[in-house]
């Protein structure tokens, strides 16, 4: 192609009418076959066990496509907290950018070190994006679904698997997790990948213990693991349990940025001290696993304190409604609810990431192992105490006990010496050795 | 050192909710959030290049800007230059090139057969510009530099005299030439060719 | 079923065996004896799920979650163990601790 | 049927005593080879013909990683890798326990095994690596020995049971069909509370050991003594 003939093809894209009528050229033909082969397909929906394969496969494709999209939001928030616009070249208000990135990371060239170790070089991205998608398994995305077509009273979930351990299989999965970030680091021969791999390490294993206390919290408070199950409790009770736990959920919120790798807690890449961190020697397609990874993980991390928290697919607190109705419809607004609250949720994130500046190592570990580890056990003991004299079931005693935890640590703030930021105090000295 | 040169810092105390660090997050976050949502701030800050620059907008400097370089034409349409190496002397990239020749004008000795700069060498300092005795070589204030190979980017003695002639309208040649090779009978020495004989 | 089970736990255990006494890595002859529980954990959830006799039962697992609590338990002191004798020594071959060895 | 596991089981063990670290490299290779065949036949010997049963199939390719994952842990010679082999080992023994219905057992393993036991082992892998490979990680130590041991003692383990007779086949419905993670929850505190409690304060131990053998103690600043 030449000069021109790009040149004018860039014009048009910017053009939002011819934007809109490529979409259409792109989506009315698979509409089309959807809807013309639906006769096919109807039985696969009713299935048990092929329903949760086609749930799969939607969400898969869902999250993959959301991720590059989830990128694009993240420059243009970039751009609007620093007062610039963000991309806005390609295409209109600059809408195919996610495009133009994965080509560009398609098409570069895909550099391996001389001294790297292969395997493990190759293996880790690969390691990262798989651990963060498979987290999807468990959550339910819209509860328990009816076609017309079917048996009276019978209903099929859309959940790809409905496990009796739940919530276990999102920590289990999680804390392979970090074996990605790790082996990067190891592999790469590298001091500051293996830096970073090393932080890594080190931060997810210490913020996994609040995350746990965390959600032992509302697991007392649910008796069951199962997430479709805690989420139905929510929407029938139409008490979410961030109302119940608010302290819980905070704590869960921090943990979640820091499992997930994300500023303020983005130390195993901080740019600006190891130059990428464990994928510095990455680039095109391996490095784009990595982004997709981080990305992946994200959704997976909020989808889940959603469905613990903020109620999952219930469309509005304090009310029951939606909660039975398993009509198709019901089903669809259920998923798009779900859908938004997750968005809501990342939009957060990368509000946040653009807000708080990055941690200090040693003030990363004292706010796990000080602040967040006590605050878990003095909130999972007080919860626990409850739980004892039956207290589980009204939802205000939980929250009592929320606050009066929280007054407790205000107060032990208010008297104590010591400085939580670390700055002021010295540290001692050590002996120098490899370890 | 004496105790009284020790200088004790007094730490700011810290109120409970600074303590709990929650409350600054939030207004940290209320701040960018406003940030966020503030069209206008954002239209006067950015510029949206290729269609708003600085040039259209009267903001560049065109007397001191220093982009591309280029070659002098002297009143005659002659190269300027007298090839006598101070540039390329001054140049702390080592960028310029140039091969000097017989001059074919009985005004000066030499002229440059061949007068090369590197774009991509050089760092734009306007040191050449400083050294040249005859001011031959200028910085404009053209600063859309690209290309698509490194060859391209090798700017020859046709290339830069062409700069010259795109960018005299716009900033025109900085001063009389301290040699005006004879041809006005000159007041000052000529520096460039002292021994040509001159004619008035 | 019993017995296939049965038989991968101790093919794990006695591999974990020969490389705790082959190797010559403390760390590897550390894993080797988290091999050697991996066999046992098998063997016990295998033992509680098919019975010899009387009804299948939970018992099986609940051991073998203290197991992996003992586990842990080693695994920290082992690791902290090594890392001092590291320090000290600067090598992490068996072969080469024989302070304690009659020579 | 005894001669032939006696076969079986000798292949393997002559397998692991070439593929152990310190041989030549055809050696490993015939050694690898040898040791597959045995796996391979050991598999076939417990399925096919002595317990035919369902979910054979899922059984045998969790155990036949296992296996490979196992004997790689004690053969590779380069410690980082035993460690990720160590790794797919747990993944495949969690996976079996989820086919004896040992769900949360499978999950405690993963979180508690690969999620924190094995990462530290990593941990101390790479700060304690070395630039080229140690004399101790490619030379065994007695391995003649070491295979004939084990081979004797597994020998004698499969001999036996082979001889014992096979248990009656219990249907997958005989589990109390609420939910594993709600049996094993009421069976770990009521019946064993007591020996939970002590595991919990085993674990209590464990962790103030292993600060206290792993501190590293501050070092007197010379400087500061000497204003002192």
């Amino acid at each position: 192609m030449t000069n021109q003939t790009i040149q004018r093809v860039e014009g048009a894209l910017r053009n939002p009418l011819v934007l809109v009528g490529v979409g259409a050229v792109l989506t009315v033909p698979a509409a089309l076959v959807l809807v013309l082969a639906f006769p096919l397909y109807r039985g696969l929906l009713s299935d048990p066990f092929w329903f949760p394969l086609l749930v799969m496969a939607a969400v898969l494709f869902l999250i993959l496509n959301a991720t590059a999209v989830c990128i694009l939001a993240e420059r243009k928030i970039a751009g609007f907290t620093q007062d610039r616009y963000g991309p806005n070249r390609v295409g209109f208000w600059g809408l195919l950018q996610p495009v133009a990135d994965g080509l560009k990371f398609l098409l570069k060239e895909d550099i391996i070190p001389r001294r790297v170790d292969k395997p493990l070089f190759l293996l880790a991205p690969c390691l990262a994006l798989i651990v963060s998608l498979v987290g999807f398994a468990v959550i339910p995305w819209a509860g328990e679904v009816h076609w017309p077509w079917m048996e009276a009273g019978t209903t099929v979930s859309t959940q790809v698997a409905r496990l009796d351990i739940g919530i276990l299989y999102v920590i289990a999965v999680g804390s392979l997790g970090v074996y990605g970030l790790v082996l990067a680091g190891y592999a790469s021969n590298n001091k500051y990948s293996f830096y970073g791999g090393l932080r890594a390490t080190a931060q997810m294993i210490s913020y996994e213990l609040p995350l746990g206390l965390a959600l032992l919290c509302v697991l007392l408070t649910t008796g069951t693991l199962r997430l479709e199950e805690i989420v139905n409790q929510q929407a029938h009770s139409g008490v979410w349990y961030v109302f119940v736990h608010p302290l819980a959920f905070l704590l869960i919120v921090i943990c979640l940025f820091a499992e997930t790798n994300r500023a303020p807690f983005d130390l195993p890449e901080a740019e600006q001290e190891l130059v990428g961190g464990y994928h510095t020697e990455y680039s095109a397609m391996k490095f784009a696993l990595f982004f997709l990874a981080e990305y992946a993980h994200m959704i997976t991390g909020s989808a889940v304190a959603i469905a613990l928290f903020l109620g999952g697919w219930a469309p509005l607190p304090f009310t029951s409604w939606l909660a039975d109705n398993t009509a198709w419809w019901a089903m669809l607004l259920k998923f798009g609810v779900y859908l938004l609250k997750v968005a809501l949720f990342i939009g957060v994130m990368m509000w946040v990431r653009w807000t708080i500046p990055r941690f200090r190592f040693d003030q990363l570990m004292r706010l796990a192992w000080r602040s967040l580890v006590p605050l878990g056990l003095l909130l999972m003991a007080a919860v626990a105490v409850l739980t004892l004299f039956g207290g589980q079931r009204v939802w205000w005693a939980g929250l009592g006990v929320n606050v009066l935890v929280l007054l407790g640590v205000l107060w032990w703030a208010a008297r104590s010496k010591q400085p939580m930021t670390g700055r002021q105090e010295d540290l001692p000295p050590v002996e120098f050795g490899a370890m | 050192m004496r105790d009284e040169d020790i200088i004790v810092l007094q730490e700011p105390k810290l109120s409970p909710a600074e303590r709990l660090y929650l409350p600054q997050i939030f207004d940290g976050m209320v701040t960018t959030l406003r940030h966020m949502f503030s069209l206008k701030r954002r239209q006067q800050v950015v510029r949206q290049y290729p269609e708003d620059t600085r040039q259209g907008r009267g903001e560049l400097r065109i007397a001191n800007y220093r982009g591309v370089h280029r070659l002098n034409k002297d009143a005659e349409g002659r190269v300027a230059c007298v090839a006598c190496f101070m540039c390329s002397t001054a140049c702390p990239a080592h960028c310029i090139h140039i091969e000097a020749g017989e001059s074919p004008w009985p005004d000066r000795e030499k002229y440059p057969v061949k007068f090369e700069i590197d774009e991509l060498r050089c760092i734009y300092c306007g040191m050449c510009e400083e050294a040249c005795p005859v001011d031959a070589i200028e910085l404009t204030p053209h600063y859309e530099l690209v290309g698509r190979t490194r060859e391209e980017m090798i700017f020859d003695k046709e290339k830069l005299l062409q700069v010259f002639e795109e960018t005299k309208h716009t900033k025109p040649r900085k001063d009389p030439p301290i040699t005006d090779y004879g041809l006005t009978g000159g007041q000052g020495k000529d520096v460039a060719s002292p021994n040509v004989e001159r004619k008035v | 079923m019993l017995g296939a089970y049965v038989l991968l736990g101790a093919v794990l255990f006695v591999l974990g065996l020969v490389g705790f006494v082959v190797r010559r890595n403390l760390i590897i002859m550390f894993l080797c004896t988290e091999m050697m529980f991996q066999g046992i954990i098998i063997n016990l959830v295998a033992f509680g799920r098919y019975p010899l006799a009387g009804a299948p039962s939970f018992d099986g697992q609940v051991f073998a979650l203290f197991l992996i609590a003992v586990a842990a338990s080693e695994a920290a002191l082992a690791l902290a163990l090594v890392v001092l004798l590291f320090r000290h020594r600067r090598t992490l071959d068996a072969n080469a601790l024989t302070l304690l060895r009659d020579e | 049927m005894a001669g032939l596991l006696t076969i079986i089981l000798a292949l393997g063990a002559v397998g692991l005593f070439l593929a152990l670290p310190g041989g030549q490299a055809r050696a490993v290779r015939a050694g690898q080879i040898g040791l597959a065949a045995s796996g391979v036949g050991l598999l076939a010997a417990t399925l096919g013909w002595l317990f035919p049963w369902p979910g054979a199939n899922f059984f045998a390719g969790c155990a036949l990683v296992a296996l490979f994952a196992a004997v790689r842990v004690i053969t590779h010679p380069r410690p980082v890798y035993s460690a990720l082999y160590f790794v797919l080992l747990i993944l495949a023994a969690a996976a079996l326990l989820v086919q004896m219905q040992a769900e949360f057992l499978a999950a405690a393993l993963v979180i508690v095994y690969a999620g924190a036991i094995l990462v530290t082992y990593v941990f101390v892998i790479m700060l304690a690596q070395q630039a080229r490979p140690l004399v101790h990680d490619i030379r065994s130590h007695e391995p003649l020995l070491g295979c004939l041991a084990g081979f004797l003692l597994l020998w004698s383990i499969a001999v036996r049971l082979f001889a014992a007779p096979v248990p009656p086949a219990v249907p997958a419905a005989d589990l109390p069909a609420a939910g594993t993670v709600a049996a094993v929850g009421t069976s770990l505190l009521t019946t064993y509370v007591i020996a939970m409690q002590l595991a919990g304060l085993l674990l209590l131990a464990a962790l103030v050991g292993a600060i206290a053998i792993a501190r590293r103690r501050p070092l007197r600043d010379p400087l500061l003594e000497g204003e002192e």
